[in-house]
């Protein structure tokens, strides 16, 4: 390898969003969350995305298996991980053929010029070499030998060539670190600890970022390299955080701000097993993880769980939902405190499992049988997933029922930094219990919330039993009386509706009168933000009001939602959350739906402001 | 936890502490009424105070039994009784978990929960009232019927094999598994007594008549010549039956045969304590034999950890190893940076 | 037994409702049915309920114990078995004190004395004999020593004395038919087949029988007897039936329609567990009924018998229901026909299972993951329900779709005349499956329906998989792809919408423009029907629209729905109905709910009506 | 069934026949691969026509497995495949319905459908693919993983004892009951075509390697070692294993013993076709036992009423008592009236 010194030139960016993508077996989530921590440590703001193949481990090269993951960064504030990006480091034929259409005009292409064989191309479908056959014109390629550099920088230690190969995805690292103007320090210091036991990797590995690094600096291939600023986030300490992993840590806080123990009944489904991975390895925290039998297991050992004095939790996703369904209502009659997560992903049925869907709303709001109100509340982003959580269980506590938290595959495995709350300020949760006294009426009332006094099993004198068949008042005994049974369908309804006692409503964002209200809940915060931003420096006016609780409905939104000449809900559905807007404020709201198993791009939301403005 | 709760001063309970205030509401004749009453004479020789005991149960007649037992209780839904109390019970080990089930909620609808449990070992003891049909929904066959059945919903017949609850049990695991019968209180109290006091799960069938729906299901083992059908199985000693206690079962070329008594012969003893389970599969299929005496006792009693036992020692082994949790440590853990 | 004859009055009635009551070992449920033949042969109108208690057999005397059935017959039309009785005839204390506040002002009762011990006086909660403390004035109270008397009359016959005792059942009814001049034959008849092989049973209850009409012919108690004429009905030949037979019936009658057998998977549960019941009695008509290990084994065969070429059906009840989502959402990604029956009963978990009510519609419409349309179709009255199960198997076979028909507890159990139709005037239900040609693409669609057309396993050629993975359009192929999903989930949404091309609208009954329209759905048709006759009696004017489909909704709605000053919307819900329609057509329509576990009373629709108008 | 389809003139078939026109997308490596190649090995052989035959699975690695057979196919939802695969069974008998199926599909949320089509003995063939782990979901233990295994939701041991799913299919009363595994290609051919002429239900557990997120579980089974792990059962033929073919294992004192050949003693003999099960249930017990070695091949295979054929019987026997079905008696029946 010659390197030349050469001067290069160095320009200030405010926003950069790059693809990684390659094999599932080329490391690509691997160096992502390298680059990340990376960023994040450097103080700029972000946002990533990872996006696995369907299939477990497809062969290698081709088009299905292609693994990516991507991250936006920059000096002012990120929602999301970009629609399209500007720099895609394409490990292989397939990875540059399935990314190349989100990539922006005159992009920069990476590329690992040692994987276009004519295998490889072949598996890709090309019928050509792309990097030969001028269709990449209007980009700036980079074709860069990295296997065979990555041998080259390894030649004297002494790994056998196929861990010398899986050395690579560092020496690219390498290259993207010297692009964008990265410390090395941070993914040196994680190899180190990460390859503790195996000298030899950590001495390759670093070799090869190095090495990345010093081949992007010296050749007089890039010529360029970018500066992005840090941005001027809220000061405090911040981590980045996954959807799930928020989930998973407000939930603990909250069972601990409770007094109490957390016990999740789980299945595993994608993409809601991480909750239960992460969770498992918190014993330390009086977390007990129960891997069922199937869901309904889950959420009845949940349940019981509850009624012996935890907080109940289960998670799952939309088939493990409907499995659950029975228990809901079970839960709704015995009014005990549960959270049951459900993370949408594309459906009907098995649907797509890997892609991100808002379609289990309605589902959520009435997919019972009878009269089964349940609240539910919508997570907006990955680190929001701490305060959704810990709000849900805050609520199941206080009112003593199940509360259904909906978060879905986009941000569930998305991550972003999070601005870490003082635990101390975190306020407690108090429950009040039925003291003992041999007078116990387990469906006595807390005359504020409506909520059960609940008594746990081992308090004597309040020996009691629960049960699915319709409740005296009060005494909770078994009633078939006609009258009785109409007092308590409306009871359990009003109960729900005092949640708005504790809850406080969105704010409006914009305007409180004018031409476009857009309503929005769930994952799509992020790029209706961008787009609600944009729509604004263009010099429109637009109001938005992203909903947190779906049921009960915040009840400030009455107070301006006629005040619009339109209301346009975008949802990546064929339109749920509307149905409940126009049957309760009688407004004819108009829906914008994409149901591609994708989040929207902030093009998608301007374009439907665009066109109900006729503008 | 036997110990634990020993050590409470526990009151001296009578059988009526634990009538609770609800009036029981089975058919007049039904089997039901005498489990209940062996059970709440049982309870008292528990030593466990009541506020520590939680019936749980599906839906069907038998499962209405949490209400009438003056403890805490779950009348859950139809079939997943052991999904709500092995929730219970990893939640709060301290308690003591009873499950009543039916043939139809505890092998029908909830079979798979049933054997699951079983074979985590969680410490519930499972009572299943098995009539042979569905009470609560007036008369369709289970998955204990007799093949040929008429029944609402088999007016021509059920074609299906039953199941023998015994064998499912033993194989899904279960370390404590008998059979009792409503007729025979005080085997059925001792029985229940038994599976009561024993750590891990404990799976009791109980032959119980539906006076209404399958009258005399049982009939053979409870008439007038019924030593002549049920073998009493007893710890270290040869199933010896029999209205004049002349007959016995052996085990000879891997079979049980049934041969008169000859005091001079040794036989085959009863070891249910042991954990490879083939001759209790064998005993266990004694009673698909219409040839052969049913046997009613404790098939198997084997000692091993309790899933709940296992929970709690993981939880303390990691607390001991990472220390008690603490908010600081969960939030501030991973990669973390500051923004001044 | 002193008789004297003596001379009575005659008088013509309109319309009368009995109701029978009494211990569940009095035969009341036999009697009511012996009173209903009769009265269908002599050529009333008549509409039936029976009314179980909760629990298998409660103790003798108890007020929870007590057994009901009512009749409603008429020499016009009978739309529901009654608000209130004119007669109760009640066997002992217990059915008397449940029973009162149903009857008429001055209505007639009928008690069997005998049954007026200390002992049951007690168990019925009476302080007081009510026959001697004057708590009766104000209605005309016959109190008849039925006990003794039956026991007189059978002094000769060879039964036991219990055995004597349970014929004083045909004793009332002999009481009744003199009462209604119904001749004796029907049931003197039917007591010889029932009893054939036991002749002294055959001769006790007829003597029984003749007693009682003799006894009310001869003794001075009963002056007067009532005239009812047969109503003017369409010619035809009629039987009773009750609304689970008529769904068995319909579905038998579409199965062989369209040349098919009928596959049920079920599993018991109240109040559908009769359709199991009755459909197993079917296997010469080609009929298999699997009584699966639950309610989705029940729901998973059926699907696996639609594959295979039969005719799908399951049914069940609303927690039975809620299990079957996941597969509902499996139905529909693979489009195959089904029938699913929620008789719909006391909700939320196990709630009422002996009580009726609306509360699953939402569940219904909504109930699954991802956006999983179902069509909707909601059954009006017992008879209806042949009509109801016939079109939704037809729909389901036409549209290769699940279809959910809604019926309740009120009309599973309730009976009326049904006019016979002619089989041979049953259109055929014709089916194109595709040819075998060994280019078989299982998503390829008719153009009319949007129906996939269907190849069945034994087909050569035409081999292929479904699965519940999404599908690429035509081919069937699993398919990631962003634009098929979209494309594929607003297809099956087009397909169910086209079904209004093969079902016609209801009609409006009155006036399309005017102060109220009134809109309902299912079984409280009948209830509706009588108050809004009784409105227009009154010289009030309004509109009745009564849906059938509830998804698709009927495309004629639109076209009056904004003509009336105010829209009602009655349901025995907290109001689901209403939120589509207010959804879908931005009417400010009100709701009237009852939640009581009963049917309306024709009075609550008339009220709610002055309510909303101010009348 | 066999008979009615051999008379068909049956193509004569080639492995390829039964190649789907669908890119196989296992990981390089799965065990799942050579469990298709054999079974599109034995299809041929069956003489079915291949549009009579029906696949069905649930979901999970193993479960695509119907997308690679080019023949009629279902895949299903999470461990329903039993339901849909006994609904097409009794809709059309004529048909050969195979399930295939993985130990969380099959034991773990499908456990109870997969024990009551054993006690049914609907006429399906039953493989479950059971790699000790949940592939799909990307590796959690299952409820055939070892107790203390560490996966990615156990990170401190999962806490359970495994299903032994040979004893659970005994005791639910499959018919034919028999173990392979993927790296004995020709045991595993011969052993799923005697399962799919079996009539009744056949389960046959085969052990396949999940080299991704299990690899080598059943290592001592196929490496290098693997005769002295493995007792091949063939019937009529004492247990002899070894590397040398010099170990054996008898039935002594009730329990199954290891010990040296010695050719001049004699030793029990593999006898499955027989009604009782408990030695089948001793022979099922072995791989629980870390001494003793695992059994392959067919445990138990008895001849025994079809809930299949008995359903065609009693639809001929009432249509002969009652005559074929009319819609109009069906219509006219009951009690009823005309009005002119
Ligand atoms: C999900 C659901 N399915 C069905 C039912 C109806 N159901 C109630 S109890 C029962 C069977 C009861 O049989 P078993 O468990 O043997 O109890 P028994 O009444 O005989 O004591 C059924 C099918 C129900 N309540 N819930
Ligand atoms: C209702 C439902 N719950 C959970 C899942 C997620 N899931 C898919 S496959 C699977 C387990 C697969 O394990 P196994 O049957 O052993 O198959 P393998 O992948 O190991 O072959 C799970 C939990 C699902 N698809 N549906
Ligand atoms: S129906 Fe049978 S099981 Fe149920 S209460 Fe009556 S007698 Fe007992
Ligand atoms: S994850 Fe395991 S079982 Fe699944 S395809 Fe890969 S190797 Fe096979
Ligand atoms: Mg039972
Ligand atoms: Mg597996």
């Amino acid at each position: 390898m010659t390197v030349k010194n050469t001067v290069k030139a160095s320009e200030k960016k405010q926003r950069i969003t790059i693809r990684f993508a390659g094999d599932s077996g080329d490391g690509i989530q691997l160096s992502g969350g390298q680059f990340t921590n990376t960023t994040a440590l450097f103080g700029n703001d972000l946002s990533t995305l990872p996006d696995f193949p369907a299939e477990i481990r497809a062969p290698a090269g081709t088009l299905f298996g292609v693994s990516g993951f991507q991250i936006q960064f920059s000096s002012t504030d990120v929602h999301t991980p970009g629609d399209e990006f500007d720099v895609l480091i394409a490990m292989n034929p397939a990875a540059l053929k399935v990314n190349l259409k989100q990539l922006k005009q005159n992009g920069i292409i990476i590329v690992n010029k040692d994987a276009f064989s004519v295998r490889n191309l072949k598996l890709a479908d090309y019928d050509q070499n792309p990097l030969e056959d001028r269709s990449l014109d209007g980009y700036q390629v980079f074709d860069v030998p990295i296997t065979s550099l990555t041998r080259e920088t390894l030649v004297d230690t002494s790994l056998s060539a196929k861990e010398k190969d899986r050395c690579k995805n560092f020496f690219a690292l390498g290259i993207a670190y010297w692009m964008f103007t990265r410390p090395l320090d941070t993914t040196l210091r994680w190899i180190e600890t990460k390859f503790k036991s195996k000298p030899d990797l950590v001495e390759a590995n670093s070799l090869a970022l190095n090495a990345g690094y010093g081949y992007a600096l010296s050749t007089e291939i890039f010529t360029t390299s970018y500066h992005i600023e840090q941005a001027k986030v809220e000061p405090g300490i911040y981590r980045n955080i996954t959807g799930n992993e928020a989930i998973v840590i407000g939930l603990i806080t909250a069972a601990k701000k409770a007094g109490m123990e957390l016990f999740l009944g789980g299945y595993p489904i994608t993409p809601a097993s991480d909750i239960l991975h992460y969770m498992s390895r918190y014993r330390n925290y009086d977390v007990k993880t129960f891997q069922a039998e199937d869901e309904i297991a889950g959420i009845g050992a949940a349940l019981g769980a509850s009624f012996a004095g935890a907080l109940g939790v289960t998670a799952s996703s939309g088939p493990g939902i409907a499995l659950k369904s029975e228990f809901l209502g079970y839960a709704v009659m015995t009014e005990l405190p549960l959270v049951v997560i459900n993370i949408q992903r594309g459906g009907p049925s098995t649907g797509l499992p890997t892609k991100t869907e808002q379609s289990d709303l309605l589902q959520a709001v009435y997919g019972r049988n009878g009269e089964a109100p349940i609240p539910v509340v919508a997570a907006q982003s990955p680190a929001d997933c701490f305060n959704a959580a810990f709000e849900a269980a805050k609520i199941a506590l206080k009112f003593t029922t199940p509360v259904l938290l909906l978060s879905d595959g986009y941000i569930a495995n998305g991550a972003e930094p999070w601005r870490i709350p003082d635990p101390d300020n975190i306020p407690e949760i108090k429950i009040q219990y039925a003291e003992s006294n041999g007078e116990y009426k387990p469906y006595l009332r807390n005359p504020d919330t409506l909520s059960r006094i609940m008594s746990l099993p081992g308090t004597a004198g309040n020996e009691h039993r629960l049960g699915g068949l319709e409740k005296e008042d009060i005494s909770g005994n078994v009633s078939y009386d006609a009258d009785n049974h109409d007092k308590m369908v409306r009871l359990r309804a009003e109960k729900i509706s005092k949640i708005n006692t504790l809850v406080s409503s969105p704010v409006l964002d914009g305007e409180s009168k004018g031409d476009v209200l857009i309503i929005s809940w769930g994952s799509t915060f992020g790029t209706i933000k961008n787009a609600v931003e944009k729509i604004r420096e263009n010099g429109n006016s637009v109001s938005w009001y992203h909903m947190r609780w779906i049921n009960p409905l915040p009840p400030n939104l009455s107070e301006f939602i006629h005040n619009f000449k339109h209301v346009l809900v975008p949802e990546i559905n064929l339109g749920q959350l509307i149905k409940i807007i126009r049957s309760e404020y009688l407004v004819d709201a108009k829906p914008f739906n994409l149901v591609r198993g994708l989040p929207f791009s902030t093009r998608d939301i301007i374009n439907a402001y665009y066109s109900i403005t006729g503008k | 936890m036997q110990e634990t709760l020993q050590k409470d001063s526990v009151t001296q309970y009578s059988k009526d502490d634990f009538s609770s205030d609800q009036e029981v509401r089975w058919c007049p004749g039904c089997g039901d009424y005498s489990i209940l009453a062996q059970t709440k004479k049982v309870l008292p020789e528990l030593g466990i105070p009541r506020e520590k005991i939680v019936f749980v149960s599906g839906i069907g007649c038998s499962s209405r039994f949490p209400y009438y037992v003056n403890s805490y209780g779950i009348h859950s839904i139809h079939g997943r009784a052991p999904a709500i109390a092995s929730g219970i019970k990893l939640t709060n080990p301290e308690l003591k978990v009873f499950l009543v089930t039916g043939d139809g909620d505890g092998l029908s609808i909830g079979g798979n929960h049933l054997i699951h449990l079983c074979r985590r070992n969680i410490d519930i003891t499972v009572l299943l009232f098995n009539n042979r049909i569905y009470g609560l929904t007036k008369g369709q066959y289970s998955p204990t019927s007799e093949k040929g059945k008429i029944t609402k919903s088999s007016p021509y017949g059920a074609l299906e094999n039953p199941f023998n609850p015994i064998k499912m049990a033993i194989a899904a695991g279960a370390t404590f598994v008998a059979r009792s019968i409503d007729r025979e209180p005080k085997h059925l109290a001792e029985t229940i007594a038994e599976a009561a006091k024993h750590k891990g799960t404990s799976f009791v069938e109980i032959y119980q008549n539906c006076n209404i729906f399958n009258d005399g299901a049982f009939e053979q083992l409870t008439g007038k010549e019924k030593k002549d059908h049920i073998v009493i199985m007893e710890e270290d000693k040869p199933y010896i039956f029999g209205t004049n206690n002349d007959q016995v079962i052996d085990w000879r070329d891997n079979h049980f045969y049934r041969e008169k008594l000859d005091s001079s012969k040794s036989y085959i003893n009863h070891t249910p304590n042991k954990k490879r389970d083939a001759i209790e599969f064998a005993l266990a299929e004694l009673s698909d034999n219409p040839e052969l005496p049913t046997p009613i006792g404790i098939f198997k009693r084997t000692n091993e950890e309790t899933y709940d036992g296992l929970l709690t020692k993981q939880v303390s082994d990691v607390k001991e190893k990472l220390g008690n949790g603490d908010l600081n440590k969960l939030l501030f853990s991973g990669n973390t940076w500051e923004i001044k």
